[in-house]
């Protein structure tokens, strides 16, 4: 067992005991929170666009499946589970319309093949809409079991949302992971 | 995996220097400014759900979701107030418990919740959905039908948000909006009913027409088509293929024109009939009616349609006939996640069954299109509303289509 | 209009002025009632019975589709539109364990083919559990629009029992049709 | 239509001398006195419900809906009691509004509703629905897993329908049964957790086991089997193939064997490795543990079955293999209401892609029953599980079909 590994087991048995769940969010940290709690991201809310279809800069073209948020071989999707967002009038980074995105996540670790980068991938939920049904997909690269939250994409993520009520899932580049 | 899980540390270091830019969370889309001329809403019986197509790109924008009853969800739009409006049935525990019917208004914009009006616990529910609620032309009340089996109307106020009253309305059922503040029924006895609403939203005044169908030898289907977007002319057609005229607004009372039939006598000789769920569709601007035609004996009102029969309205002749696709085909292709135009794809097209269409609507614009779906097959076919040529489909639109709705 | 109708619709334009639900459906007799309210059959609950499925006398035999409850083309089920309640731990005759029957309900006239005689037959809707999603069945001879409800298997006939969510639907022998 | 509509007026006087005996109305069946030792629940996760089957007739016996919640179905049942219980998330408006956590309990002959306990709104849930929830083996108390994403279990009073309270589990997830007031969980270090409920239902003790597994470098799946009715010895599979026997009950702490393959090291090199949504079944009675495999590369813990393989679990030995059926060609042959064993039939089976098997169920008794499915077809198919023969098929189980368990 590794030291990162020693560390995610402390964290998670003290913070566990917090019997409030926000003021458990509040402290859990990147591992579970991803992007949201990312003080280097900006937090600011996307709330005026719509959301085409569309590659962003760095990724392959989107007539490549590699390249298409809308197809499950998608570069990002690499450890989804679930609905894409970018089938249901959301994108793989905005939740569809009148859907929340639960703050709470799993997060993946995928290879980008436009730069042959490993990039972390937060597949923040959609909550507060029934299951949206189109473009199920079901990848699993480096995806563990239920007792190990942060990397599973089994659990309903949108126990964070106002709404638990599952709706599909995104899949947000945190940044890039660089060897030691 | 011990790599891996390093990796994950090293993450606000790396996110400086990302090839592809670290991104924003928390963000949720809107619909566009405009949805387009093409925007369609599809219902799902068993998601409970309208969800927002646009038929040019064949992409869902957005979804709306009701509660727990039989009845596909049917967003009522208001362009005035940017708004939407569900009437739905709930109950404290899904299928039990507590019942309240709600009349839930969504932001058309970002197809959130905003408000909602609680209803008498009496809101009608059936499997066709259709004329189950309207909003008037005014856009100021709408009314929901309520059949518990005792037919009435519950009037909801959208501006002051707020249940306004409950109309009886005796033998009369559904309601068919017919102008700023009045709506039609279909009545039990063969006749139309209209009611207008006074300023407050009470009954101001209500009208009966003469009886012009029988509902026991030869009824309309409840499936009427509005001939144009505001007043009170709505188009009925009966089992046996003929087209009622009914105007509502008429003063003092509702008018029906003489029938006229969509089937000529050797037509009907050969078995030629009005069938499906939602199987008229009308295109105001060209004056151009769309019927969903089948070759069937008696009772075969529900049976879906293998053609399309195109008429002049003014004229009261057919135009052209539209063959229906073969839907379940294509989605059978997409399930099996086969290439569209592909060998297999025609052999399945060759091999499976056509189940036809039950549901059709055609875009009010100038370059209309038409748009085709069955109860059988998870797909929407999208046509030249004009020629009939196909032009493409729209894929897992849902799991079990129900009504098509323009916006 | 004969003068059925003309009853029909003095009954419903009467009735239907009545606001309450309850005091409505106590008066309003057979044609929406469907058994339940016929005075000459018992109105005993069959509580305590689990529901093989069985033909019962004088039907068609349960090996052909004609005689077989689970089967679209029984010969009951001429004007049925749902799920049939025999392929649910239901019969032809009781709702699945733990639905409800409504006692409002719409009426068939369906030709028997083993005695060739007609008969009236009450297709009460099971409630207070969602869709069963087997064995759906519709079709519609004598079936008429909404405005017809007595006549109209579209409407959710689980208006009538304590929760209107409905399960599937059931094709109860109410007696013989005798022409004049 | 006249004469149809004039048959109804003489109903009364013709039921007395009807061919067919006039009917009772009002009547809801109940399920058989004993269910029998091959019904199972199946679960489904679009219905939001699980369904009662009894696999020798192939017919459903009844079923228990949930809530909103993404979760399987999955009724607990208490045979002394005679009860269901199903602890499920609502809202007041179906999707959106107030949240409720109930744990509803059913009578296991009527399956209908009969009482509720509300649960602090904090109950996990997942798409894979294993291990959410336990009757402990007395009968007296149900443990509920939270995951918000914080970990603790809430404890219910089943005798006296109250919530008792609420016990934190640190880096602990899941619960399985181990003894009268005793249930076990699965940690993020690689061990186990056992806690025990004192008479009050309170935690009474708690105690872990050693690092038995790693849960970066080769985890052990969550879809343990329980080795006996009763008692703490469950087996868990990891990604790679180890088998990890652990007793929740063992005095003074859990205690894990050590673990033994279920490949060998030829097999693994060809590429077998365990996989699925219910991967293991086990049949207690003769101490035989069934695995499904598949060939693939990493990462594939979750992918379908090819193959049953049946091992002596007293030996650690493979004693044979079950080939998996085409559950896609019998549901793709039941859409289209085709013949089972006509040539058609064997055409599909031919040309339909085989999709393997998700879902593993062992019945319990003398002459057990394989049950197998996949989320990718709504069938459900019937083997002996001894010969591995396929003896049927339950057609139209439901539409998106989740776990398969024992009564």
């Amino acid at each position: 067992m590794n030291a990162l590994d020693r560390w995610l087991e402390g964290r998670s048995r003290a913070l566990a005991r917090a019997t409030s769940r926000r003021s458990f969010l509040a402290r859990l940290g990147v591992f579970v929170l991803g992007g949201a709690a990312l003080p280097l991201l900006p937090v600011a809310r996307a709330q005026a666009q719509s959301a085409p279809r569309a590659a962003k800069p760095g990724e392959p073209p989107l007539d490549s499946p590699l390249g298409d948020p809308a197809s499950c071989e998608y570069w990002r999707h690499c450890a989804i589970d679930g609905f894409l967002c970018s089938c249901c009038g959301g994108s793989q980074t905005l939740c569809p319309p009148g859907t929340q995105m639960s703050p709470v996540t799993w997060i993946g670790t995928c290879k980008n093949p436009h730069d042959g980068n490993d990039y972390i991938i937060s597949y923040n939920d959609c909550c507060g809409k029934d299951y949206c049904g189109r473009c199920n997909c079901n990848r699993n690269e480096g995806e563990r079991p239920v007792y190990f939250p942060q990397r599973n994409n089994d659990i309903n993520w949108c126990m964070g949302a106002e709404s638990t009520v599952y709706h599909c899932s995104t899949a947000i580049v945190l940044g890039r992971a660089i060897e030691e | 995996m011990r790599s891996k899980a390093l990796l994950i540390a090293f993450v606000l270091a790396a996110a400086a220097v990302a090839d592809v830019a670290p991104e924003e969370t928390g963000g949720s889309a809107v619909t566009p400014e405009r949805w387009g001329a093409h925007a369609f809403w599809a219902s799902d019986m068993l998601l409970r759900r309208s969800a927002l197509f646009d038929a040019d790109s064949a992409t869902m924008l957005g979804s709306v979701y009701g509660g727990q009853d039989l009845s596909p969800v049917l967003p009522l739009g208001s362009a005035a107030r940017r708004e939407l409006y569900v009437a739905s049935t709930y109950y404290s525990r899904r299928t039990h418990g507590e019942r309240t019917d709600a009349f839930v208004i969504y932001d058309a914009r970002t197809l959130a919740p905003v408000g909602e009006v609680v209803l008498p616990p009496k809101k009608a529910a059936n499997g066709n959905g259709v004329a189950l609620a309207a909003l008037l032309d005014d856009g100021r009340f709408a009314v929901v039908f309520n059949q518990t089996p005792a037919s009435s109307v519950s009037v909801v106020d959208v501006e002051e948000r707020r249940f306004v009253s409950e109309i009886a309305t005796g033998g009369c059922a559904l309601v068919y909006p017919a102008g700023p503040r009045r709506f039609g029924m279909l009545c039990l006895d063969g006749s139309a009913l209209a009611i207008t609403l006074a300023a407050d939203g009470s009954e101001a005044s209500r009208s009966g027409s003469a009886k012009f169908f029988d509902a026991a030898s030869d009824p309309i289907t409840e499936k009427g088509v509005r001939l144009a977007p505001d007043g009170g002319r709505w188009l009925f057609a009966s089992f046996d293929g003929m087209a009622h005229e009914v105007d509502f607004a008429a003063q003092p009372a509702p008018v029906a024109k003489p029938a006229w039939p969509l089937v000529t006598d050797s037509e009907r000789a050969d078995g030629w009939r009005i069938g499906g769920h939602q199987h008229l569709a009308m295109h105001a601007a060209s004056g151009r009616l769309y019927s969903l035609m089948h070759q069937g004996g008696a009772d075969t009102h529900k049976q879906a349609g293998t053609q399309l029969w195109l008429y002049d309205l003014a004229q009261h002749a057919r135009e052209r006939t539209i063959e229906v696709p073969n839907l379940a085909a294509s989605a059978l292709r997409d399930l099996m996640e086969l290439p569209a135009g592909g060998v297999l794809d025609w052999l399945l097209h060759a091999a499976v069954p056509n189940p036809g269409a039950t549901n059709i609507l055609v875009t009010p614009d100038a370059e209309p299109l038409l748009l085709l779906s069955t109860h059988e097959a998870p797909v929407i076919a999208v046509l030249d509303a004009r020629s009939g040529e196909l032009l493409r489909e729209v894929a897992e639109p849902g799991i079990a289509i129900g009504l098509l709705v323009a916006p």
